[in-house]
């Protein structure tokens, strides 16, 4: 009996506790801290925060594989997050299903009635490609250890959209998948802060006190051929970025489409609640000790935070550019938009525009360039896969 | 350690201008769209204003529903929920 | 990089399309367009239609099996559909979760109220039998190539029920599944087409004007006892329709015992919609060229049509001879909604009933058979399954 | 070939033979179990108008709600469902 | 086809039905009459009475292993209990999702304001300990064929949580699960038969009679710090109770944190609710009649009862003692409470309480023994699976 | 034999021990947390009414919500679950 006393002693966790899975609970709670209290990305952040804690838990085994006989019997089931990851993560299909989810919540009809800001959608999206130098010089440099395909995992934090850089990351460089996911979704709520000084430095009062006009009536009809013929040019020009503008354009057909309503419901409230408890206790199992308490990490902390800056002044200047050749004035403040963060770089727009002028509302013209950024970063997100890969 | 900054700077390039060329052939695409569809199926009656953002529709709702019902909606759902 | 760039040119749709493809694409848009235009079944003919596009689309890999290494690690994942199809229609639990949520949404009062229109769902099913002679005349005169459990699994489309056609097509005839399904769906969504003629070529207007009486009221206590006797007649004399009538039965105990109502509101909405989106992916992902272009396709549909056709009048002429026998007066025209579609059929017996006399409401009376008809195409999967696989 | 038609032949015979001997005792069991239940556990009240088919219960409340509760009702549960 | 008709004979249930798969089909019946007419944990027993049925329908192949040819393909897909038990059960990822809804249906606020009833919750856990005892005198002694593992898993009764039963039996004895989960949920709903005798003869009437002073109101950050402190405790001191209170503090958090609403209203209502339609199928799957129908399950039923009863009266005897040390005056019947079987438990105290001094309202004060005894019994488990395991 | 009684009796005392050892500590770790936060992050009023268990919540809506009002929000949800 003192045997087993001994051996319950040495299956806690003080007496196994290494020094960096203390550190990566403290990472986990830090993140639970900024979830609730600072309101960073809670949805995604709070799940990933417990994930982090319950897998640097010494013996409790969440990443734990099953063990089975010769005979193919179970011995020893594996863990939660063994189960999550390698299910949902390592596949695809939790992204995916998101993605579904975003897509039957995003209203497309800004941007339709204001294609121009596709445009402002592709220029913000720089940010993902001067991220990707960025990484590759440091790796060139022998600084860090980025392969290439690293350095297209990193570089799609600049698109600003949580599940596409999880899927990118998950196909390209599993192992800096945590790192990734943290700073995409950290940034993104970071949006408010990052931002408004880029876009102030970048545009004049005058600039951003422009009034645009009125965005005309777009039809049910208009909503709900679109995602059909964005799916249909997606199979056309890009296969690689089909899983997730299909599953994206499925969601957005069910949500306009009027017969299929119960269906769109369930896509955005159930369904996408379900994956995003598990993706985020997924995510979190990757954010052990060796994976994330390495020079690596700090590198993807900072270049996440470069591509946002470039993504946004990309925006702005292209709006910028867009206002001199456009017949209707386009205030320069909703490029910024364009890196996606739905809705949150929209909200941003909209209060820069307030502060130059307090009868100009832009959240709605900002919209347009915001799920225009959506597009674009999954398309970005297809090229790399389509490069990279093939 | 060429080669990989070489790629780096070709799935740059290739990259933007794919972006680019897929969303410029998009803003085509849906101009054309909307234009076909503007002109041959005409909208009986515009219905922007039919799904607005939640934002809005929360902003709304809240206008128009009396406190007590919106309360007394609340706690149903509540109720309906904890079945 | 140039290499690269051929490489990108050589992964678009473009290059690699082929005209098969092509043509499922337009496919898959065609039953997109009935979905939403014409309200053809929408809530599975959307999702199979977005899925016969993605699963065409070249390179994107939505069917691609994973590749793992000789140690068991993931080399390549798999895509959406592969997962789906193999993980949720392979294995029959979609099927089955969707009959068990369509349990819980079924009302058996009608029919417990006069059960001898269980006859009527009897009597409506021999348009899967008829169907099935008609398939194999076509396999044993050489004209299409079909097996006894091809013409099986194409019979069943006369069952007029979803889930049940794709269980017993999964298990039957797998490379049939996506023609038997969307044919299944289709005609169901046609019932409105289909069914009156026949029902008006049978009948004379005095038939069709007959009012039935009153039905009398049904207790709680029935309707719980109900599906458990359902169940316990299953097990004792078709073991091979547990599966499906299994689950049912458990649906509708679910609704009715009174005391689970939160498993009985999840089954109907959250569950049961979250399956129907799968669902329809997955059998969209059997809408490949190989298997959907050519000869056989033409016969299932054209089959598909006879059968609801045989079905319907079998049924209306079986409530015709009932009518003779029976104290209480039974109009003819809820004998076409034995073939189930429900509540379509019973429905459009309600409607064809109002246009000969304007003060005959037989709808309810009508969803006595329809109900039975659920039944009665579930004893006939059963049957199938028992005597070709046995 | 002569074979495929005769077990055609014979799924048929077998299929719909079962299928009426199935739902013909399945008349008989319900019968008599509406029988026992409606003798020796008679219902307090009939239940019937108390589950009414989705298409009656959506005629009903559209006939009993009031048009502006309805209106405030839907809204809230458009507010509640975005949360 | 005289040949078939004997094949289709010889699949019927009829001509298979062994007299055990006769008497486990009437154990599932009689456990979906008391779910429905006498109200025992409907939630639970009800599908765990239709598994019951389900698999013990001869032919039907609820429990069928899938069967692949060489090349890995599916020559005959598997029933649905076998995927739902091996994908579930034996996993562990069915009974964690249930911790982690009922995490978040839980309120601590009563316990908060009250932390020395976390003592209740520890004495009532005794029952668990006492019934080990008994189960491994009745192995020790050659009358039940018991080991270490099974007693274990039986004493796990005495804890009347049935996730947390689920979990370890599936880990230390399997082939108990099926009768360690029945008795489980029926002495959950027999606590307000089992209890008041027991809480009456170990109190008087005074002691019945003690008002408590009011509760302190609790903050909501002492609620959403302390799912995390648990957590916290778990991983220093007991890492084999992880799985459990791991996901039990994570829906915790999900509820009291108020930034991820509908992550929490989805865990309480559409998640929990899918996961325990299949649970209970699953722990059904467990009852064949091998596994069921033997002196070892009339031991775990007796034992069960034991279990109950001995932590009751432990939980009562705790409470008195308290009350002699405790400032503030205690009401021994709060004890009772311990065992958790919540919320039956402390409306059970409530009862007997009233019956003793109509003015006397106890629930809120049983509820923090109650959740206590969650905690508890959970921590038994951790040590359990530790020291059975180790 | 003697071996399985043995580790049963251990069990038992390593088991119960751990249970009141843990939940002692958490005893302390609780009211030590209570301490702190109520001292350092005082709130700024209680919010104990404010989240009920489920069977008040159910109890207090049915008090205060109007008898028809409520049967119209029943309907109603039920109306929009069916869609
Ligand atoms: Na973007
Ligand atoms: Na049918
Ligand atoms: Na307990």
């Amino acid at each position: 009996m003192e045997h087993k006393l001994i051996n319950l002693y040495h299956d806690t966790g003080i007496y196994q506790l290494q020094l960096g899975q203390l550190v990566m609970i403290a990472v986990g709670l830090l993140l639970i801290y900024l979830a609730i209290k600072k309101g960073f990305e809670p949805l995604l952040l709070l799940p990933i925060g417990v994930g982090a804690i319950l897998v640097n838990i010494p013996g409790a085994g969440f990443m734990a594989a099953p063990v089975y006989d010769a005979a193919g019997h179970m011995v020893s089931p594996g863990g939660l997050q063994y189960y999550i990851y390698h299910g949902g993560i390592e596949t695809g299909l939790f992204p995916l299903m998101i993605f579904m989810g975003v897509g039957a919540m995003t209203d497309f009809g800004p941007m339709l009635a204001n294609p121009k800001t596709l445009l402002l959608g592709a220029a913000a999206q720089f940010g993902i490609f001067a991220t990707v130098i960025g990484a590759v010089l440091l790796g060139a440099a022998g600084i860090m250890d980025f392969t290439l395909a690293d350095a297209a995992a990193i570089g799609i934090i600049g698109g600003a959209d949580g599940p596409t850089a999880i899927f990118v990351a998950s196909r390209l460089a599993p192992d800096l998948l945590g790192a990734i996911a943290v700073a995409a979704y950290s940034y993104m709520a970071l949006v408010p802060l990052i931002q408004p000084p880029i876009m102030r430095a970048l545009t004049s009062v005058e600039e951003r006190s422009i009034k645009m006009e009125q965005l005309r009536p777009v039809s049910k009809t208009e909503k709900i051929v679109f995602p059909i013929v964005v799916l249909l040019l997606v199979a056309m020009f890009l296969p690689s970025a089909a899983p997730l503008l299909g599953m994206f354009c499925f969601g957005n057909l069910m949500r306009e489409c009027g017969v299929v309503d119960r269906l769109s419901d369930t896509a955005q409230n159930a369904l996408i609640n379900i994956v995003t408890i598990f993706l985020g206790l997924g995510v979190g199992s990757k954010l052990s000790s060796e994976a994330f308490l390495n020079v690596e990490t700090l590198g993807i902390l900072s270049l996440g935070l470069v591509a946002f800056s470039i993504g946004t002044a990309a925006g702005v200047l292209m709006a910028k550019m867009l206002n001199k050749f456009s017949a209707t004035p386009i205030n320069p403040l909703i490029g910024a938009a364009g890196v996606s963060a739905v809705p949150m770089a929209a909200r941003v727009a909209n209060k820069v525009g307030l502060e130059a002028n307090k009868q100009n509302f832009l959240l709605m013209h900002a919209m347009g360039p915001n799920v225009a950024g959506v597009i674009g970063s999954a398309v970005a997100a297809g090229v790399m896969l389509s490069y990279v890969g093939g | 350690m060429d080669n990989l900054l070489s790629d780096g700077f070709g799935l740059m390039i290739l990259g933007m201008g794919f972006v680019y060329v897929f969303l410029i052939v998009l803003i085509f695409a849906t101009t054309f769209m909307s234009k076909m569809i503007n002109q041959y199926f005409p909208a009986p009656a515009p219905v922007q204003a039919k799904k607005p953002s939640s934002a809005n529709a929360q902003a709304s709702s809240r206008q128009t529903v009396d406190p007590t019902i919106a309360a007394a909606i609340a706690a149903a759902i509540h109720q309906h929920r904890q079945r």
